[in-house]
């Protein structure tokens, strides 16, 4: 019996434990209701999940394949341009619409391949074979009323560019559900059109909070990644900010790149074990700045919760889709875009510098093979994570050695999940 | 024996398995050897390279950054220790001009975890192009195409 | 969490819609408590389940292995002709008494592997070695009795070459049991010895019921499927029957095959959108009668629940055995057969027109493929499944565009169930 | 380099391993033109196989219903999308009679869904009848033996 | 749902049938519960487990990974040359410390990969990188207390070369927790060192119990094994004994090898099976006797309860390390070994006689593969294992044919386990 | 076409691929003929072999005891059926001195049982010793080298 079929036998009590954020239970990241719950009151609750690029939907048929969790929906945009979010999954006998990634419907009406109901780019349904029957039969009954059977439709907004969907209709505003770190929202979606660059998807053995956790962790960023203090992308001695905003759901972190911090040794790299690797590499460009397009050297990452985490490390863009899949298991969906009108040079950088990033990149790759081999842990031991890391608090910290982002993301999710 | 015996299907096919044994016995530094100074070398899914999207999960562009990827493999990453093992299959050349050869190959990877049962990584095939070096060859593009929807966790191996 | 697992938390009460049968609601095929209650309802109730055909045992020692569900049996014949199910499992430990798909048994005696406990061909203990002991062991107690220890045993029967069995001693004779529907039994089973052409295995990630309500479904068959109306096998204008009898348990299908329907258009075919694709087939042997074997010009399917559709499309002969694995997993085995006295060019018009159905059938494989992915949607979503085409009744109908045949077997399903 | 200086078995391997490529390569329209006119074609279990039986999985009696199963798969049949990869190996020549070769070799299929892992589909061996066609060969019959004891869901897949 | 899933839905209760150790229950092999309860009340209880020997450590910062159950646990030598046993999860976050088999730890600490939390040898928390903070973080709080966080330290002894390890304080001295069969202990690990000769490990799909019983259950091995009465390394009518020890806790087994026994043929002989094939092998040396190392020409086996059975079959030494997975799935680990001062042909005669055992072995490849067969079937039925062979008692047998040893264990694990 | 004008590569690759196919066929009274009659073969795990320890899963010194081996899969030990099936891969001349020749390659085994989905069983590589024999080869030394942690609940196929 794992730690999750133990719980859900009631042999653990779902309890947080006395200390608050200081401590993370292990059964947050095994426990299916608890994953079953984050779902019901986050993906599916009042929150802004991201489903795709406007440019992905070149054209009215225009669709594309997006999941939300578990959960595929259908993206579209229909003949006066207009983007809506439907369930992959048919009123009839829930019979999925779509087997593929992306495409365009034959005259602008999704048809479902088992008896072919057929239903408009919005999700309403428009007619069905045989509704008024044929050769004797009498078709549908008289009462069968349309307009109860449509695809089930998302509420769908667009930004910048970028496509987010809601179940709920009291969900805030995009702008009001991203709060104050909107200004960086808008520093890399800014009125200039995107240019799709590509996918990169991976399929992790673990609770997706574990990548979440990660993001909010600048703290293992010095320890466990070489690259990132050896070439000064940031050090613990660094411009360096965590920013929890919407009390805590979001975390805005940016930082200053200083191509000469790798240069420098002081009391703070004698701490760093990974400086001490011998190595160089051939071709710097891969960790090199190649051009400052905002004009204030920063990367940034930005985990607009409870789906990405939208990130600029030098000229690669990306949000990364966190997609929970099970308990123990989700889906990271890179996806790589730029501007419409980068140059061929820009592109290489995007590509070049995604190098750092991504299923293989230099700095990405560690983290999810780390948190990967977190769950058999987790799975077998009722433990309590310890996270004083920086103090006890929740407020922002300007280095990179804390745990206070962690602490706030988990006092903001104990409020909502109520526990 | 002389390798001018042999056809050139032969030759290249012979230099498929030797690239995947350099790889299979962990011999980095020769297998950055099989490149070109200006090679471009990438690892990308078969939905990217279908619909021609650039964005590769592993991309080199010359032999620099591909010994980049050695160093880091070697001597840099943090990764959990397992065997890699490669099969490659329906070698192939599509063309021949002069000393530029186009040619693929469909390749599997598996790999054994030191605690838990093997598992199949990537399949997929490689679309090169290949010039003569002599008795041999090296290889001046590679776009090896994954066909598996999602990298298994992380992408460590070359393939 | 799944909603099979939702359903075990008891989140979700099972319940059937009030709407009655023209609702199905999307946990029957997700919950393994359901699956549980099924078989002990239907496959080990008062049913009786396809074990083989006759023909498969020629000879006194000769065993069969068949599945009742996730149970596997052994079919035996005994030196006195008579032939016998019993189960594959020890009364000493539950070892399996042979891993094989059929084969002859030594001396007509069923020796277990482990410790080679020996039964005869009707699963009674026969002997054991050291029965009495050996050098100073008493061997078993003098209270054994042989008797309580044989392998389980089910009631056989054979009728027309086909071997049945049921777990129950209360079960009504075969007879009783199929009901109004035997004419159509015997039709095919009518006293002609049985030939076994081989069999087609598919493994399916889906609930055996989808399979079911895919047989009792006419309505997708001319939409989902090109081949059947392109090529006039039957058509919604055609002479189509679905026939419930026993109260909905079982159900017949026929339709009468014209070979100049395929030539004819008319309102009703203007509603199939499978008949716009332009093709043509090279070689219409497959598509085309080979003979009038029953001089009714007819094909047929019938349903004798829980195990078999009995099938008969041109001259292709085949028992669908469903054999439900777990809740979303099914196997799908495909026993085809012909007469003894079959002549060459009869058995090889058997294979041809198998060709329509079967793991890779140009009609069947889109059933399976569909069906297969319901799956996710219903492991997702608590939903209820609309099924009004047709009216609401659950009367025969005598159209392909019908779901009565659906909500026929629902209300017996109900009924049994107990929901 | 010509034909003629490679051996009957190199050629036999040139020959399956064109003929994958080009399932792969999902060049239907091709691949029929590997089979005689008169060609059988079956994809049939081991089980049946090694009983006598003579039912298969897939049935063809001649290139017509060879190209009708083309044309199924490709402008007819409702299936899921997905990339099939075909690994063909131990490719053996048992007997050689004047033009006509009786040849076989091991094949595995995988599959490549798209919005879940690869898995194996099918693996079995081929034993085949070929005839020589100039410098190469056609198929008069081919019997695809599958192994598995049960078809993955679905048979679409040609081998 | 199989059994195990319809004992968690509490339609299966765990009460042990009336019949006492004559009877086991199919759920003690299928249920979760079961299985939670026998690793907290065996093998994280008053237990002594196998972790090693001390060969394998030849070094101050030597490691060895070594299992519990589901746990891995990292045993250790440190500069004063004393063996720990900790856990291998961080105090931190749970990160797993190594994924290696075996090694040695740089400067001798134990470093975690994700944060670098530093422990010595025996898991004591050391250092963690920035612990005072930096760049005007305050670090960890001035409460934190490294002592309280630490890696979880088990209990460690060796006795002759053997490293064993318990989670419990109270848990009697391993000689005391041995008990009487300790001379069986001390004959094999009697003071001369030892030298690994490799692993051989299976993975398989039971539960670990089938395996256990299995080495109890002389009444098999004339009967599956053909090797073992064919070449007369014991047979029925042969001096065999088995005899329970602690209570049933442990047993030991002890059989003389006469080279002549296999040529004689009585009553007893009638009753097997197995030797009516017809064969004979062109090697003997792998079943024949290499030397009388220990002057009393015996082989042995000894289940040292819960986690080895230690086995001596001619040259061939090994302890059978049973690694509970899953209640359907474990581990059993072969530790091969010989002495520090074997010549080469001992070495060589150790391999040889490697072949009866390990997972091809003549004899104990048979017995992995029948035990993995049974599963199916316990997972579907409800069904209780008849263990009456030689009576009902649960003394020691001084014969092959009986199953008292059976009895005996079962008798401890009711009490044990509370059933 | 003579034997002769196949390259050394290319006649070891035959003789893998042969060999293969003679444990596919389960002719396992030729395959003990593939040795020679002082041959040493083993399959041990990766684990053991890089650690220089010398137990294996299977151990067996002179043809006697590989006869032995498969008297045992043929007539003794209880075993479940299944169909196995081996793909080889890699071939490689490592080095030949006269007669002796040092090769390798990579090795998959997939086994099918009679009531449920194929698995693999096995990966790893060859590490040989071979002897010339007239036209062909013998296996004096075969190390098999297993990639996986643990064999999947027995081994009884030989590789
Ligand atoms: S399931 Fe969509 S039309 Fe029937
Ligand atoms: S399990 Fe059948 S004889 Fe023991
Ligand atoms: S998990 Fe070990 S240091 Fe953080
Ligand atoms: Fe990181
Ligand atoms: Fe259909
Ligand atoms: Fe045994």
């Amino acid at each position: 019996m794992t730690l999750q079929e133990r719980i859900r036998g009631d042999d653990i009590e779902l309890k947080w434990p006395e200390e608050g954020p200081t401590r993370i239970p292990s059964w947050i990241y095994t426990s299916e209701e608890i994953f079953r719950r984050e779902l019901e009151v986050f993906h599916y609750g009042k929150s802004w999940n991201y489903v795709g690029l406007e440019c992905e939907l070149p054209e009215a048929g225009s669709f594309k394949r997006a999941w939300i969790g578990p959960r595929s929906v259908i993206v579209t945009r229909d003949e006066n341009g207009e983007i809506h979010t439907v369930e992959n999954r048919c009123a009839h006998r829930d019979s999925q619409m779509t087997w593929k990634e992306c495409g365009k419907f034959e005259d602008g009406m999704i048809v479902c391949p088992y008896h072919n109901w057929t239903y408009a780019m919005d999700g309403s349904l428009k007619s069905m074979p045989f509704f008024r029957g044929a050769a004797g039969n009498p078709g549908m009954p008289k009462d069968f009323d349309k307009k109860q059977h449509g695809l089930v439709k998302l509420r769908t907004t667009v930004r910048g560019g970028v496509i987010w969907a809601t179940y709920q209709e009291d969900t805030p505003s995009f702008e009001d559900f991203v709060g104050e770190g909107l200004p960086w929202y808008d520093r890399l979606f800014n009125g200039r059109k995107l240019k799709l660059l590509g996918f990169c998807r991976q399929i992790v053995p673990c609770n997706w909070k574990f990548y979440s956790d990660n993001t909010h962790d600048g703290y293992h960023a010095a320890l466990l990644h070489t690259f990132i203090p050896k070439f000064g992308l940031w050090r613990p001695d660094g411009d360096y900010h965590q920013v929890p905003t919407a009390d805590g759901r979001h975390i805005v972190y940016h930082m200053k790149y200083d191509s000469g911090l790798q240069h420098t040794r002081n009391e703070v790299t004698d701490e760093l074990r990974v400086l001490k690797s011998e190595y160089e590499l051939e071709d710097r460009r891969i960790v090199n700045q190649h051009s400052d397009e905002f004009g204030d050297s920063t990367n940034t990452a930005f985990q607009v919760f409870p789906s990405t985490v939208i990130q600029q490390f030098h000229s690669s863009f990306s949000i990364r889709h966190m997609i929970p899949k099970s308990a123990t298991t989700h889906e990271l969906s890179w996806n790589f875009f730029g501007y419409e009108d980068d140059d061929e040079e820009q592109i290489k950088a995007r590509i070049r510098h995604s190098n750092l990033v991504g299923p293989s990149g230099f700095i990405s790759a560690e983290d999810t093979e780390i948190i990967a081999q977190l769950q058999p842990n987790v799975n077998e031991y009722d433990s309590r994570h310890v996270i004083e890391m920086g103090g006890k608090g929740t407020e922002a910290a300007h280095t990179m050695i804390s745990e206070s982002a962690i602490r706030a993301f988990y006092s903001f999710y104990r409020k909502e999940m109520n526990l | 024996m002389l390798a001018e015996a042999k056809s050139l299907e032969q030759q290249i096919r012979d230099f498929y398995e030797e690239y995947t044994i350099c790889l299979d016995d962990a011999d980095y530094d020769r297998w950055s050897s099989y490149f070109t100074d200006d090679a471009e070398y990438k690892i990308i899914s078969r939905e990217n390279f279908d619909r021609g999207l650039p964005m590769a999960s592993m991309s080199c562009e010359g032999i620099g950054m591909i010994k980049d990827r050695v160093t880091a493999l070697v001597k840099v990453l943090v990764y959990e220790p397992r065997y890699w093992r490669r099969y490659v299959s329906s070698v192939r050349v599509k063309a021949c001009d002069g000393n530029v050869i186009k040619s693929g190959a469909n390749f599997l990877l598996y790999e054994s975890m030191l605690d838990r049962e093997p598992q199949l990584n990537m399949l997929g095939q490689y679309h090169d192009t290949l010039v003569r070096d002599g008795d041999s060859f090296r290889i001046k593009e590679r776009f090896a195409v994954y066909d598996n929807h999602r990298i298994l966790t992380t992408l460590f191996a070359p393939v």
